[in-house]
């Protein structure tokens, strides 16, 4: 399968995410610069990490507006699964394909360490490898991840149980301690409604090879390997 | 026109410099010119006090590609790559505007890195500020914060993993921190770009940054004391755009890759000025630009500002003639504006016009190569009389498990950890080393090698005895590379003194440089480069001499990194190396006995380089679960250290000796202690033995309490839990919000 | 023709900057200051024929860009 | 009683962020906007016995913390 790591002017994870998904896990990956309109036949997609346009201004806010993003607005649409990680996340957000937005950490800190959080749901195209319950040890690296949304967007969440990663501790449990940026109901990464547009902000791609710490974050992007040999991808 | 006394002044020359202007031209200077002079024989941009003596450091080596002169050093790392690193420093502007200053010192040092041709891929820094209390410790710490939410603000934005660093605070640098940064790139060997122009009639572009009024006289600021007058220079300090340098840090690795470059220098220090002189004498041409072209970010400006101007983000590229087009393709992908603004010539002469009228002329050769050097004057500080003696029946006895944490809890000791989660220290998936652990450690992908750095300079020391402190932080940093397993390569260094008019000043400042050699040529590590910062004062009062030394080291198998780190139950602990009882300049003296008095710990180069080829071999053969230095704090310190980050894991150990104070707490250096499996204790003593090196078994890994006892004696039993508390809070406590 | 637009957090979104900043004028002896909230503003030159077109370019560029509903709101003035 | 604090990075001071906003309206076809800076503001609710008062204060707390006088400039409003 291939995936597509779209390139925003400042994205720095970029190449994190292409070696992670075309040299640790053996797919095809390619870069697709957000001047472009088309995602050359990608099979699923990564809005990588990193500072789109500096992050000046909101983080994501300009980088919604690039050429590429109609083309992964329609690709979400017809179901082709979308993962936005950190940046990636928060240009989701903007672009309004997740609901909520993204304030600055409570201590108001850049932050970057090895969190855990644990696996709330399974049945999306990033976690079906998971267990429910299971806890992952990933790398944070964020200035601005604490999530919010208003109190009917999170009883919808709820409802719909689309909150897909919780910041929790070493025993599993969900406490404000665990909670690295204040992010409310300690969310770490959600889920559209259809479930195949996930955005989290702790960084999978940087917990691929045991070197650096991690393996954990391997399960995401393996699920969606098993997904769409399942079920097919979408063009 | 005459130039007068007082505007001679202002651009910090001297009338003898002034006359000698005036020979180099063969006539009076524009003010244009003389604005160029100033700059360009500015002690940053000349090194006009330090010159002399540079050129004792031993800069040659089989892997050196690239010594001192150009942007960044290079060092070959095999499979035809390179490692291009250099250390820069951004005091002046940090203690003026912490965040912006430290932010534009990484933005600075980076492309001193990418304009070699190489990757960016790791920043360090080093950091000297007063103490976090006492009576400035309130602007301390906001100069701390800012510093350090500055290096992760352009660090982490632009996507370069900052893996390590170290920081003291001592009272000399409460008046005058110290923020010296150093980058790390991978480059093709075989493709190291240069700063050179050649090539009559191939075209000059400018990119990046638009020029605006800021940073006029930087490098003059940065050559001269401070005192009340200061703030009135501060327009000075830039705003740093780290979006702006990631697209010309992907836009020139972009055009580097076709052949269609010739040379490219960034503009830093004297900006336009430094960069066309420079790259037209290191190409023995001519530039001539017409700053009409220069894109400007405010009206009306003068060719004496656009040519003077600091304004960050801005790079100068000479390419090749009928390629114009390619270049510019490639720049508007990345959004930049490539401004052909001048051509090289043939007559060696940097031509300066403004709508096609000449107001500049002056031969490359006048400012570069005949700026002036000064051998000036040493005396021997009269401090060194006293300073050096310590009354030991004096000192008040003190419980050893007591002072133990009293030293974990020092800032300059307890752990970074508030300041490195605050920086990216993942970015780009090389870190090998979890940050805190070790040296910094990045892997080269595609091969099976890392390359470990660090960064080292006691103040202290060298305050104490800069000759032999100066060789301290080289043998140090070399060590600490060591520690990783890694073979010392290449270093560069940051000389950060006082005022060097002041003989006093000046005698650190060659003492240090000369000691420095003799270390770098007894240990074979070349020095590739580096920066020299003078005048750091504040009201007369210097900071201690601080030589800050970066070691780059070579790993050959990425998967035997060794960290500081306890491993496991039952391991057997081994001290390499011995104690001679030393206290001078220590960390103990100076926090449990408010004092900085004694000598600086002797050094035997050739015991430090028998010690670190034996941790080098044991490292590949795989011996060692864990490797630590012992240096700030002592044994003490290096014991606690390894136990910490395990999850609590204890040891057991028997140190010789008469006094606890001296056997846990001196600094002798050339030690480092090591953990192997118990199938391996005996053949790492047999090959120190073999070599020379002091080897001894200290005790065993194992329980949740540090328990060391000397000569026999109980002196320290606590509970590893509660010592790592003592140094994992300590620092953060100075930075607590305080609860609504 | 200038135009400034302000941006506020909504009243219902805590404000991490304004709080951390009350605190440390508190813990500087400032007992005098309460609440603190932070927004942010952006002065926008204009090419515009009137005042009242000034106005709606500048706000429409508000609601596109330079806000984001979800938390903030924002108003404009022309100078 | 109510103040607010204007900061804004000295017009000599280049503004990285106001050039990349200005930058983005462009190319999203905005060609009547020009140049763009931008600043933050701080509303801080005051325990002051008179506008002067409330003034002063926010001042000193403006000079003392919530401009950097070094890239900074400021203005203070009594509501
Ligand atoms: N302490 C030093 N040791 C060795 N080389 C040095 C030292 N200080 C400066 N140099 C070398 O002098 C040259 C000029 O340095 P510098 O003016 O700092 O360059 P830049 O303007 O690019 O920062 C560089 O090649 C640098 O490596
Ligand atoms: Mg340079």
């Amino acid at each position: 399968m291939k995936f597509a790591v779209v390139v925003f002017p400042g994205s720095n994870c970029d190449h994190d995410a292409y070696h992670a998904t075309r040299h640790v896990l053996g797919q095809d990956a390619e870069f697709v610069w957000h001047k472009e309109t088309q995602l050359k036949g990608a099979d699923a997609v990564i809005l990588p990490g990193g500072f789109a346009h500096g992050d000046y201004l909101r983080t994501g806010a300009i980088a919604r507006f690039s050429p590429i993003m109609p083309a992964v607005l329609e690709f979400a649409r017809r179901g082709g699964p979308v993962l936005g990680i950190c940046n990636g996340f928060q240009i989701l957000l903007e672009a309004g394909l997740l609901p909520g937005a993204m304030l600055r950490n409570r201590d108001l800190k850049y932050r970057c360490e090895h969190i855990i959080v644990r696996v709330e749901q399974t049945d999306t195209p990033f976690t079906m490898n998971a267990r429910r319950g299971q806890q992952l040890r990933l790398p944070i690296a964020h200035g601005e991840g604490n999530y919010y949304a208003d109190a009917d967007v999170l009883r919808t969440l709820d409802a719909e149980r689309r909150v897909v990663f919780r910041y929790c501790d070493e025993r599993g449990e969900v406490t404000a301690a665990a909670n690295p940026n204040g992010s409310v109901s300690n969310i770490a990464g959600i889920c559209n409604e259809a479930r195949n547009v996930v955005g989290l902000m702790p960084h999978p791609e940087r917990a691929c090879e045991g070197p650096l710490g991690s393996v954990d974050g391997l399960v995401l992007l393996q699920s969606v390997v098993t997904a769409l040999s399942r079920e097919g991808a979408v063009r | 026109m005459t130039i007068d006394r007082t505007t001679l002044e202002r651009h910090g020359l001297t009338p003898d410099e002034y006359e000698r202007i005036v020979r180099a031209l063969h006539r009076e200077p524009t003010m244009t010119e003389l604005g160029i002079f100033s700059v360009m024989w500015s002690e940053h941009c000349s090194y006009k006090s330090s010159r002399l003596h540079l050129r004792k450091l031993p800069t040659r080596g089989p892997r050196v590609l690239q010594g001192p002169g150009e942007n960044a050093g290079a060092v070959d790392i095999g499979d035809g790559l390179a490692a291009v690193f250099k250390i820069e420093s951004h005091n002046h502007p940090s203690f003026i505007e912490p965040y912006q200053g430290a932010a534009t010192g990484v933005g600075g040092i980076i492309r001193d890195i990418f304009t070699m041709g190489a990757r960016p891929i790791a920043l360090m820094n080093a950091l000297r500020f007063g103490p976090l209390d006492g009576p400035h410790g309130a602007r301390t710490r906001r100069i701390v914060e800012g510093v350090v939410a500055g290096i992760g603000g352009y660090g982490n934005s632009i996507g370069i993993a900052t893996i390590g660093g170290e920081i003291a605070f001592e009272d000399p640098y409460a008046g005058n921190p110290l923020v010296n940064v150093l980058c790390l790139g991978i480059a093709d060997a075989s493709a190291l770009v240069k700063g050179t122009a050649s090539g009559a009639g191939n075209p000059v572009y400018y990119v990046g940054a638009k020029t605006g009024r800021d940073g006029i006289h930087g490098a003059t600021m940065a050559s001269a004391e401070f005192d009340d007058k200061s703030a009135e220079k501060r327009p000075a300090v830039q705003v740093g755009d780290p979006f702006m340098e990631k697209l010309l840090l992907e836009a020139c690795l972009e055009l580097m890759k076709t052949d269609a470059l010739i040379g490219v220098q960034d503009m830093g220090a004297a900006g336009l000025t430094c960069s066309t002189c420079e790259m037209g004498a290191r190409g023995g041409a001519g530039i001539e630009i017409d700053v009409q072209h220069v894109p400007q970010r405010e009206t009306g400006m003068t060719p004496y500002e656009i040519m003077l101007s600091e304004s960050q983000e801005r790079m100068l590229l000479v390419v090749k003639k009928g390629r114009e087009a390619e270049v510019e393709r490639i720049f508007d992908k990345w959004d930049l504006h490539a401004a052909h603004i001048g051509e090289v010539t043939t007559d060696g002469v940097m031509r300066v016009k403004d709508h096609g009228r000449v107001v500049a002329e002056i031969p490359n050769g006048a400012l570069v190569d005949e700026a002036p050097v000064y051998d000036r004057p040493t005396r021997r500080p009269a401090y060194l009389d006293h300073a050096t003696t310590i009354d030991a029946a004096a000192l008040a006895r003190v419980e050893p498990r007591d002072a133990l944490l009293d030293v974990l809890a020092s800032p300059t000791v307890a752990s970074k950890r508030w300041v490195y989660t605050q920086y990216d220290t993942m970015v780009r998936t090389n870190t090998i080393a979890l940050a805190g652990l070790t040296a910094g450690v990045v892997r080269v992908k595609e091969t099976n090698r890392a390359i470990a750095v660090a960064t080292d300079g006691n103040g202290r020391y060298c305050y104490l005895n800069p000759r032999r402190g100066a060789m301290l932080a080289l043998a140090e940093a070399a060590r600490n590379v060591v520690c990783a397993g890694a073979v010392p390569i290449g270093a560069t260094n940051c000389l950060n003194f006082g005022n060097p008019e002041r003989p006093e000043i000046m005698w650190q400042f060659v003492e240090c440089v000369e000691g420095l050699a003799e270390a770098c040529r007894a240990l074979d590590v070349p020095i590739t480069g580096g920066n020299v910062s003078l005048y750091n004062e504040t009201d007369g009062k210097a900071i201690y001499p601080t030589p800050i030394i970066g070691v780059v080291g070579l790993i050959e198998d990425a998967a035997k990194v060794v960290t500081r780190t306890f491993k496991r139950d039952g391991d057997v602990v081994v001290l390499l190396g011995e104690d001679r009882g030393e206290l001078g300049g220590s960390e103990y003296l100076r926090t449990v006995h408010k004092r900085v008095r004694g000598d600086a710990p002797s050094l035997d180069l050739a015991r430090e380089r028998a010690l670190q080829a034996v941790t080098i071999d044991a490292a590949a053969a795989g011996w060692l679960r864990s490797a630590h230095d012992c240096s700030d704090g002592g044994i003490a310190v290096t014991l606690a250290e390894c136990c910490f980050d395990t999850g609590g894991l204890g040891a057991t150990i028997e140190l010789d000796g008469t006094s606890p104070e001296t056997a846990l707490f001196s600094e002798s250096a050339s030690r480092i202690v090591v953990s192997v499996a118990p199938s391996n204790e005996r053949d790492l003593l047999e090959a120190a033995a073999a070599a020379g090196v002091p080897a001894r078994r200290i005790g065993t890994v194992g329980g949740t309490r540090l328990s060391i006892r000397v000569g026999g004696e109980r002196a320290i039993d606590v509970a590893v839990g509660e010592a790592e508390q003592v140094w994992t809070t300590a620092l953060e406590k100075y930075f607590k919000r305080v609860a609504a | 023709m200038k135009a400034r637009v302000y941006v506020t957090l909504k009243p219902s979104v805590f404000d991490p900057q304004g709080r951390t900043i009350a605190e440390a004028l508190h813990s500087l002896g400032y007992a005098g200051v309460g609440d603190v909230r932070q927004g942010k503003f952006f002065e926008l030159e204009l090419n515009a024929g009137s005042a009242d077109q000034a106005k709606a370019l500048a706000a429409e560029v508000a609601d596109k860009v330079l806000a984001n509903p979800v938390i903030e709101s924002y108003r404009v003035e022309v100078l």
